[in-house]
């Protein structure tokens, strides 16, 4: 029993509760403190938990003390050890570059304890063994991401945060009729049994169409391809922080319950739907890039990138295999770190000028050129330009793909590549290279509160690629935990299955 | 409970159930907006009655409390619509 | 009875998707709102052994005894917990849409498309 | 049939009879105004019926007691209800029928709603 | 379209404040017998909750906040404070994170005291700091603009003229 | 040491910043003993790589992936990695004179020995993707290098094409790589070492069975041609030449175009004998052998001169390598050797000539000889050279060139095509280097290159170009040092050891007469340049422009796509996201789920269950067609009563009572808010739109009917109810089931449900409260919009949407709880 | 408060079933507590009607409880008697009827009073109070078959307003 695993969610529940109390201008600095340590906390022991997972295997604990699959169980493996890792260093990096480019009246108004919560139901949904559970932790999120879309209160964070709104949450209501099917379909909730028990089905064709809706639901939640309006019209309204932390984090956590629930639970299912999968994978790279080309603004292009992206972290996914599934990880955990950090320095770009449009951009290499070089390393990582961690994660995922022979949909990846880098070129060329049309020496500089958190998850990413060989290694294995159904299932219910402690407890 | 009871009772849900769908041709037909939300108060009073007999029927003392507070909210309803009828215009 | 649970639930599910198609604000929200009955609802079909009369999940308080035929607490349980997410939700988002409709001038969806303009 | 299970019965069939009356009634009469009548009157009445049945039926004097506190607490807010959605009829100036019988309150209602 | 209303109403008035304890009284009687019968904490605190918004609807937002003067938002996280901080015991007996405790014997007129019970107060309170604060906040709101949209339907028969 | 060799050559970079110091002249060449330190040591490997096999080091790197740092130095490494560091050194010094006013050299030169250290990485990598690693890095250091004058668009977009393009071969050589490591696996190589060069190579002829070969060969020419600069994707180079002088000189001509010839000499061993190598490289090297040179007599732009005949000699090395044998390989060596060495020179000098006279135009330019007799002295040894005049190294050069084609092996047309190819370069290249020569240094200059005091330059950016000059035609006298030099790298292209003899007369043959022939062509032919070059031959094909026509129309799809998809309407969204579900869902339910449906389930049904439950599409229905705001309101709570009413008659009463309070409870919220919008709802859609709508909504409501027909429970396992029902009293102390699963087996849903709740009142406070007027603030007040006096105000941006004219931050502070 | 406190809870124990010390001890406290919570929303209330029974005398404690049980008496009838009329009325084969408004001066004065006035006039035969002015002087009154409106404002003035005003002021 691993108790421990309650921890990452205690700390972030009290002391969003905690920092409520403070949130006023005198106590502010309390509030911060709390907020701080709890999110330090929980990345200290998400490192550990790394480490645990690595060395002793699969953690799992039961809530309440309920032996699964009647309560509400808890699991760590290496993909849910490897994306909590990451989640929590993206949120306190998040948390440090708002105190940085916050107005404090975001901060009268709950902005850090959101941002608690936030972390709070993406740590759930990437611990949680119980299908049911995983539903409730993503309404934690996604409500909490609706209110930092939502603050601040402009017009087109208004317009875009109902989009935004409605169509997570029409992916969300298919996500509760799918956990509804399932739990009739097989009677259980408990990830594990339900996997157990998809081995056995005997009318396996509505188990597809439920696989099928699972795919429907999380994709929406994962942005993929006709699902993935509400990205785009909305990510580029709220400031640059929140839009940061929800490109690491939001469509991540979708990726994340696909591997789990079709990785996993419903493998068979997988396979069998694996072409449709890699197809919906490329055009999702393909249309998410050329989303990201038509546009000429900072956080709108990257924003189209983000779908583009989740292709591939679906291409790994659809590979249907341990190796696959692991290069996917890898290369979701990279694009989580990179792409906040672009994020973080487009933002700083935004906040100098006021401005994200292109047009107007310009000079900010000769100016900032602290900005300007880990700018360019991380445009390098997000293009998959060795030595940064964008180049693992594509090669792992390209010879996956080529080794198993899926040939189209690799050649596909690949040349989205270089789309990818055109269009990050088009910013580099516009905000860096080109000439300022203006003096800029009348505007502010980017402060080091601007520039550190962005230019550390570049310096991290940059690490992650000299040192991929331990990055790579731990991915296999998260990939063959993941895809191993057998030890998911004894670890979670004991060697002889989740049915057999059915049996015992109803006999 | 006596089989003729039980007849006689499924007999009184039924009639109590065509009076339910009457209120609701009402709530369908308006035409004013008070016509709706007095079709609606009497919806409550009669989701309140068909819980009371359906107790009889399945012999649920526990379905009683359960028609306090429907009441309690058919009534917070009603007067919520009565005064945002009065007050966001018609 | 699951026949007509079933009809019952497309019926619901169908009007949603009606009332979100449209350009109204309050039309939309209604939708969520008839959205979330149907998948309630649909939960509620799917307990053991369907649905079931006159059984509530309540067993006896002295002797644990469970009467036979007793219905699946369980997904009760766990659309109790959905209907309470989607309380919550659904007042944010009239909320949400009483601020858009402020700050747009207009409860027309369809003036609420500035932020997609390229 | 015992003679519990008769009265239960005959309250619980009163009450439903005039349930029907008032949906009858709603359906039936011309204009909100008389409507009210219907569904303030019947409706009330019916389900203190019903519900005094099922008092009566489960013999139990304190789920009886239960029973007539709800009663109280319908007689209380039931004509209430009907009331203030007359009053909302009224000041959103829903048509009334037609007729040569008096109306003192028309126009006495204020631009703010406050009736003199 | 929008006019100032005058919300006094006589009778909604004393008939809601009459019902105002009662329903807090049912609420906690919802709320106690929720373990055994149907209710709970949800149920409990939504039906306080609505009785404070009945408050609201019959007096207007203003009177509604001085009814029972908390801070709401305060509230909501001592009830979130209180299920978490009652769920956290476990944890320090090497059991998982909720286990239940019960006292071994029921306090009279209560029932068997446990932390699931002490967690359903939690969500109890929580309940209605939530419900009540976000009917609160709407009900503060200003309202939104004359909007003059020309009806381009026909009314409807019978429909008020306004 | 050769790993050494590569992280000095990266670690030292930043010494590069050095030269923002003065006198940079003076910086420039202390810097350039970096490079030439490499040389150095690289020197001292001859003897053993001329004797020996080659030298491999390994690092492990990234072993799942069979990505190790494996270095490996043989005859070819050997001598590309002398050409890097050698020019390297003779640029860098050059470069400290020529930017000697530029305060950027230091920049400038970071990333020339970047780009040395990845260059150098290239040629040494013994493990393919180790290479493609560094590939990778060349092309991204060239790409700074390039736009290192970043103010103009033209340096931009020269940049941009560059990487655009070898980024595009690099991403389809990894996947050729990958695929011919998938190959290797497959037959038989171990995953760890399936990417080592050596053995792939020791398997390719089983590989080049594989079905992969082919795709995999495809992708590695594409990367190989792109980086080379072959035909078509020939365009960039030119492009390129807006580069600073010192980096055309070193990337251009010496280094990284050479990669591509690199990569296909260095895989020459293992696949050099199928037929798609040979004919695709002696089609395409030829054609550009050929393609290039005819372009490039036409120029007036010296350096755009020097690009083309430098692309043309690119094909060449790539037709050397098509063609094969032994002769191939010597051929290819030694071109690489002699180009390397008088295209330097003359990039070098042509920036003399720019540096100077300020301009390069060869229509302006004349009277040098006058002016600048040294630097004519080595323009014309490195003309020469490449013209093919006897005693030069060019000469013997060519010579081999043409002995590759008469000897080849290959089938009856393509050493003819070869030899075409060849003829018409030289002939090319004579007419090219008169005109060059002539223009610049004979007749009489433009007036305003005169007022500028033009003269030679110092030495120390005189003496860059001279050496390779010099060596040019120092080195056929030598020439049995340089056989012995070359045999190892001709050796490894060739794939089995041997040595070879150069001469500069090996008696009258084919060969020299096809030689002379071309020099006395071209000789003819020169003196009508002038007419040769005006002449519209064939029209200029423009690559670069032809590639931004391909950018422009991939933009307008793409913004055209996105105008589409993404059109701002969230019907529209909904209405994708429902036919998404029609596609997701649908149509496997259709095809698998079909067959679950079970219609008519044995059960009986009450009346009052029937109203209760028909009262739900009522309600639904009277929602729909309410035409009034409020109407439509109390219709879902009808919905919501009768939901709670068969709750409540199939025994659940905890959710009946949950459903109603949050029925009315959210009908009141409803009220709160939406009392003052328009009443009656706007007809906004056409009736057409309507019946779609209809159509669409009534098919999901039908899938959904169907999935809960297909999905309704069944005992096919043995359910868990029992369980808590069982356990309740026991285990939960509490007789309502519900409650104990919600505060005790489930209660951490119940936790997370409490904290949506928590979640939603902090949300909703921020909204209703907090109203700011921008979505950002920034340090200072000011923006660029407030600066600029008007530009900015033409293009339109995020600004104009921010109308909102809401409370100010000032109010939402005093709303504080 | 007192007497409300204990009301509260008799109430409780009514809820619980279950009238032991114990649970009156635990429904005690909650009204004790509930009071204290929306105590202002109740003393108003209390206020105003202890006043307004100051002044005008009512009767003593016994004669009230006899008031009120014989005032339900005819409350419980009439409401009867208006059922019957409204069925009489509803089931004719022609409707016809004659509604209108009708105002009627209240002696009553406290909100207890004239809501219960109001609501009895809207369980009674053919009548729905509609609204009170705001100076608490004028009951309307919505009839659904006037025909003399005189007689009807007399029948509600001696039959209901007496007996509600024995009760409360
Ligand atoms: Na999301
Ligand atoms: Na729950």
């Amino acid at each position: 029993m691993a108790n421990h695993l309650f921890l990452p969610l205690i700390s972030p529940m009290l002391a969003s509760a905690l920092a409520l109390l403070f949130a006023r201008d005198k106590t502010r600095m309390v509030a911060r403190v709390i907020v701080l340590a709890s999110i330090i906390f929980n990345l200290i022991y998400s490192i550990w938990l790394l480490w645990v997972v690595g060395n002793e295997g699969i953690q799992v604990t039961q809530g309440a003390g309920w032996e699964a699959p009647f309560g509400v169980t808890l699991v760590a493996d290496g993909a849910s050890a490897l994306m909590l890792c990451v989640a929590t260093l993206l949120m306190l990096v998040t948390v440090s570059y708002s105190f940085a480019s916050l107005d404090p009246g975001y901060e009268n108004f709950f902005y850090y304890p959101l941002l608690l919560l936030l972390l709070l139901g993406v740590s759930g949904a990437f611990l949680t063994g119980d299908i049911f559970n995983l539903y409730v932790w993503f309404e934690i999120l996604l409500l909490a991401s609706f209110g930092l879309m939502t603050l601040g209160g402009s017009r087109p964070q208004l317009e875009g945060g109902l989009k935004y709104v409605v169509l997570n949450l029409f992916g969300s209501t298919a996500f509760l009729v799918a956990c509804g099917l399932i739990y009739g379909t097989v009677g259980s909730l408990n990830m594990a049994h339900v996997a157990e028990r998809m081995s056995s089905v005997t009318n396996p064709g509505i188990v597809t169409v439920i696989a099928c809706l699972f795919f429907f639901a999380y994709g929406g939640k994962a942005a993929i391809l006709p699902l993935f309006f509400w990205l785009p019209t909305s990510y580029h309204t709220p400031p640059v922080a929140v839009t940061a932390i929800f490109s690491g984090l939001l469509t991540k956590v979708g990726a994340y319950s696909l591997y789990r629930v079709l990785g996993l639970v419903l493998q068979d299912e997988l396979i069998r739907l694996a072409p449709f999968v890699l197809a919906v994978a490329g055009l999702t790279m393909v249309v998410g890039v050329f989303g990201a080309m038509a546009q000429m603004n900072v956080r709108r292009i990257l924003s189209f990138h983000i779908i583009s992206q989740i292709g591939y972290s679906l291409m790994g996914l659809g590979l249907a295999s341990a190796i696959g599934l692991a290069a996917g990880l890898l290369f979701t955990a990279h694009v989580m770190i990179v792409k906040t950090a672009l994020f973080f320095i487009g933002g700083a770009a935004e906040q100098v000028y006021g401005t994200g449009d292109l047009k107007k951009m310009g000079g900010i290499a000769r100016r900032e050129p602290l900005l300007s070089i880990f700018w360019f390393l991380g445009i390098l990582s997000l293009a998959g330009i060795p030595p940064m961690s964008g180049f693992f994660g594509k090669l792992a995922l390209l010879q996956a793909g080529i080794n198993q022979g899926a040939l189209l949909i690799s050649v596909v990846a690949a040349f989205t590549g270089i789309l990818t880098f055109f269009s990050m070129l088009k910013i580099w060329n516009e905000v860096f290279w080109k000439k300022s049309y203006g003096d800029m020496s009348k505007l502010p500089r980017v402060t080091p509160g601007l520039l550190w958190p962005g230019a550390i998850l570049v310096i991290i990413s940059f690490a992650l690629g000299i040192g991929a060989g331990g990055l790579v290694d731990y991915s296999q294995m998260a990939g063959a935990q993941l895809f191993d159904r057998a030890a998911y299932i004894s670890s979670v219910c004991g060697s002889n299955g989740c049915e057999a402690v059915v049996d015992l407890a109803l006999r | 409970m006596s089989p003729l009871f039980e007849m006689l009772m499924n007999g009184l849900l039924a009639l109590t159930a065509i009076s339910l769908a009457m209120t609701t041709g009402r709530l369908l037909l308006g035409p004013s907006i008070p016509d709706r939300a007095m079709a609606f108060d009497l919806v409550m009073i009669h989701t309140v009655a068909l819980i009371a007999l359906y107790a009889i029927i399945v012999d649920q003392n526990l379905l009683v409390d359960a028609v306090l507070v429907v009441a309690v909210l058919g009534f917070l309803g009603t007067v919520a619509l009565a005064r945002y009828i009065e007050k966001g215009g018609n | 009875m699951i026949f007509l649970l079933s009809i019952a639930i497309g019926s619901l599910f169908a009007g949603a998707i009606f009332l979100m198609l449209r350009r109204s604000v309050i039309k939309l929200i209604l939708g969520l709102i008839l959205l979330a009955h149907g998948a309630h609802l649909l939960m509620f079909t799917m307990g053991d052994g369907g649905v079931r009369r006159g059984a509530p999940p309540i067993v006896d308080y002295e002797t644990g005894a469970v009467a036979p035929g007793t219905a699946d607490p369980l997904v009760q349980a766990l659309i109790l917990t959905a209907i309470v997410i989607s309380f919550g939700i659904t007042a944010f988002i009239i909320a949400l849409a009483y601020r858009a409709t402020q700050a747009v001038k207009s409860d027309d969806l369809d003036d609420m498309a500035t932020t997609d303009r390229l | 049939m015992t003679i519990l299970e008769t009265i239960t019965f005959i309250l619980c069939l009163m009450g439903v009879f005039f349930m029907l009356l008032s949906s009858f009634g709603l359906l039936r009469l011309p204009d909100v105004y008389t409507r009210g009548h219907s569904a303030g009157k019947a409706g009330t009445i019916g389900v203190i019926g019903v519900l005094l049945g099922v008092g009566l039926y489960h013999a139990d004097p304190l789920a009886t007691a239960k029973m007539l506190a709800l009663i109280v607490f319908f007689l209380l807010t039931s004509p209430v209800a009907a009331q203030i959605i007359e009053r909302a009829a009224f000041v959103t100036e829903v048509e009334m029928l037609e007729n040569d019988a008096p109306n003192d309150l028309k126009g006495r209602y204020d631009e703010h709603g406050n009736l003199r | 379209m929008s006019k100032t209303v005058n919300y006094d109403s006589i009778v909604l008035r004393t008939v809601s404040r009459l019902m105002m304890p009662l329903l807090l009284l049912l609420s906690v009687f919802m709320l106690i017998r929720g373990h055994n019968l149907p209710g709970g904490g949800f149920i409990g605190g939504l039906v306080a909750s609505s009785a404070i918004i009945m408050q609201m609807i019959a007096f207007g937002p203003t009177y509604a906040r001085d009814v029972i003067r908390v801070n709401y938002l305060t509230l909501a996280s001592i009830g979130i404070l209180i299920a978490v901080v009652w769920s956290m015991p476990a944890l320090f007996f090497g059991m998982p994170f909720m286990a239940a405790f019960w006292m071994s014997a029921p306090i009279p007129g209560v029932g068997t005291m446990g932390t699931p019970v002490a967690f359903d107060v939690g969500v109890f309170l929580t309940v209605i700091a939530v419900t009540t604060k976000i009917a609160l906040l709407l009900s503060e709101e200003p309202d939104l603009f004359p909007l003059d949209m020309e009806d381009d339907e026909e009314p409807e028969a019978g429909a008020p003229r306004v | 040491m050769l790993l050494s060799m590569v992280l000095f050559a990266f670690a030292t970079s930043p010494l590069g910043l050095l030269a923002r110091r003065e006198p940079r002249a003076l910086v420039g060449w202390g810097l350039a003993l970096l490079p030439f330190a490499l040389f150095v040591v690289l020197c001292t490997q001859i003897p053993t790589v001329v004797g020996g096999p080659p030298i491999v080091e390994t690092l492990s790197w990234v072993p799942a992936l069979g990505l190790e740092l494996r270095f490996s130095l043989d005859g070819l490494s050997l001598l590309f990695g002398l050409i890097i560091t050698g020019i390297g050194t003779l640029i860098v010094g050059y470069a400290g004179a020529y930017m000697e006013k530029d305060i950027g050299l230091g920049r400038f030169l970071v990333y020339m020995f970047l780009f040395m250290g990845a260059m150098l990485g290239v040629v040494l990598a013994g493990n393919v993707l180790t290479m493609f690693v560094f590939w990778e890095l060349t092309s991204v250091t060239s790409y700074l290098l390039i736009g290192y004058k970043h103010d103009y668009p033209d340096a931009r977009r020269g940049a941009q094409h560059s990487l655009l393009v070898t980024g595009f071969g690099g991403l389809a050589l990894l996947v050729g790589l990958l695929m011919l490591g998938a190959a290797a696996q497959q037959v038989g190589v171990p995953a760890d070492q399936a990417y080592n060069f050596d053995t792939m190579l020791a398997a390719g002829s089983q590989i080049a069975q594989t079905s992969l070969y082919g795709p995999a060969m495809a992708f590695v020419f594409l990367g190989a041609f792109t980086k080379s600069a072959q035909f078509p994707f020939h365009f960039w180079l030119p492009g390129a030449m807006q580069a600073p002088t010192p980096a055309s000189a070193f990337l251009h001509s010496a280094t990284m175009v050479k990669a591509g010839v690199y990569l296909l000499a260095r895989m020459a061993p293992g696949f050099g004998d199928t037929p798609i190598w040979n004919y695709t490289l002696v089609a395409v090297g030829g054609f550009t052998f050929a393609f290039g040179a005819f372009v490039a007599f036409r120029q007036y732009d010296i350096k755009a001169l020097l690009a083309y005949t430098t692309l043309s000699q690119l094909g060449g090395l790539v037709l050397m390598i098509g063609l094969g044998g032994k002769y191939g390989a010597e051929a290819l060596v030694t071109l690489i050797l002699a180009h390397a060495l008088y295209k330097s020179a003359l990039f070098m000098t042509a920036g003399i000539i720019d540096h100077e006279t300020g301009t390069r135009d060869l229509n302006r330019l004349g009277e040098l000889r006058r002016l600048m007799p040294r630097t004519m002295v080595i323009v014309g040894i490195a003309l020469l050279s490449q013209m093919g005049i006897p005693i030069m190294l060019g000469f013997v050069a060519k010579e081999w060139a043409l002995k590759a084609a008469l000897e080849s092996n290959l089938a009856a047309p393509w050493p003819m095509v070869g030899l075409a190819a060849i003829m018409v370069a030289a002939i090319c290249y004579i007419i090219a280097a008169w005109r060059f020569f002539k223009n610049a240094f004979l007749g009489t200059a433009h007036p305003d290159v005169l007022q500028r005091n033009v003269h030679d330059p110092k030495l120390a950016m005189l003496i860059s170009p001279a050496i390779p000059a010099l060596l040019s035609i120092l080195l056929p006298f030598a020439l049995p040092l340089v056989s012995t030099f070359l045999s190892p790298a001709a050796s490894a292209v060739y794939g089995q050891s041997f040595t070879f003899d150069l001469y500069l007369y090996g008696g009258i043959n084919q060969a020299l007469l096809l030689s002379l022939g071309a020099i006395v062509i071209g000789g003819a032919l020169a003196t009508q340049e002038r007419r040769l070059a005006s002449q519209r031959i064939i029209a200029s094909i423009s690559g670069a422009q032809l590639f931004d026509r391909l950018i422009e129309g991939m933009l307008a799809v793409a913004t055209g796509m996105t105008r589409q998809i993404q059109s701002g309407r969230l019907r529209t969204y909904v209405l994708y996201t429902v036919l998404a579900f029609f596609v997701f869902v649908g149509i496997p339910f259709i095809f698998y789920g079909l067959g679950d449906v079970r219609t008519i389930q044995n059960d009986t049904f009450y009346f009052y269950e029937v109203v209760v439950i028909g009262l739900i599409p009522v309600g639904v229905i009277a929602t729909i067609t309410a035409r009034s705001r409020l109407g439509a309101i109390i219709a879902v709570s009808m919905v919501g009563a009768m939901m709670a009413l068969v709750f409540v008659l199939f025994s659940a009463a905890d959710l009946a009572l949950t459903q109603l309070l949050i029925e009315v409870l959210s009908t009141v919220f409803l009220l709160f808010l939406f009392s003052v919008m328009p009443a009656r709802f706007r007809n906004f859609s056409p009736t057409w739109v309507r019946w779609r709508d209809a159509v669409i909504a009534v098919c999901f409501g039908v899938l959904m009917s169907g999935l809960v027909l297909a999905s309704v429970s069944t005992t096919l396992f043995q359910p868990l109810a029992p369980y808590y029902l069982e356990q309740s009293v026991p285990g939960g102390k509490g007789a309502n089931v519900v409650n104990v699963i919600l505060v005790d087996f489930r209660s951490l849903d119940t936790l997370g449900e409490i904290v949506v709740l928590f979640v939603a009142v902090l949300a909703i406070f921020g909204l209703l409260r907090f109203r700011k007027q921008r979505n950002d603030v920034r340090p200072s007040g000011r923006t660029l919009q407030t600066i600029l006096p008007g530009e900015a105000g033409f293009l339109t941006g995020n600004a104009a949407h921010e109308g909102d004219s809401s409370t100010p931050v000032g109010k939402a502070k005093e709303n504080m709880p | 408060m007192l007497t409300l406190n204990f009301f509260l809870a008799i109430t409780w124990m009514t809820l619980q079933q279950s009238f032991t010390f114990s649970d009156f001890l635990v429904g005690f406290l909650l009204g004790f507590g509930i009071i204290t919570l929306s105590q202002r929303a109740i003393r108003e209330q209390v206020v105003e009607t202890v006043r307004l029974q100051r002044k005008q005398d009512i009767g003593q404690y016994p004669q009230r409880v006899w008031k009120l049980l014989s005032f339900t008496n005819f409350a419980f009838w009439s409401i009867l008697k208006a059922n019957i009329d409204v069925a009489r009325i509803l089931l004719r084969p022609r409707l016809n009827i004659n509604p209108g408004i009708i105002a009627i001066p209240l002696d009553v004065r406290s909100e207890i009073g004239i809501t219960v006035l109001s609501n009895l006039i809207t369980l009674t035969p053919g009548t729905v109070s509609m609204d009170v002015s705001a100076d608490r002087s004028t009951l309307y009154v919505h009839c659904i078959d006037i025909q003399d409106p005189d007689a009807l404002r007399d029948d509600i003035k001696q039959n209901f307003e007496r007996r509600v005003l024995e009760l409360f002021p």
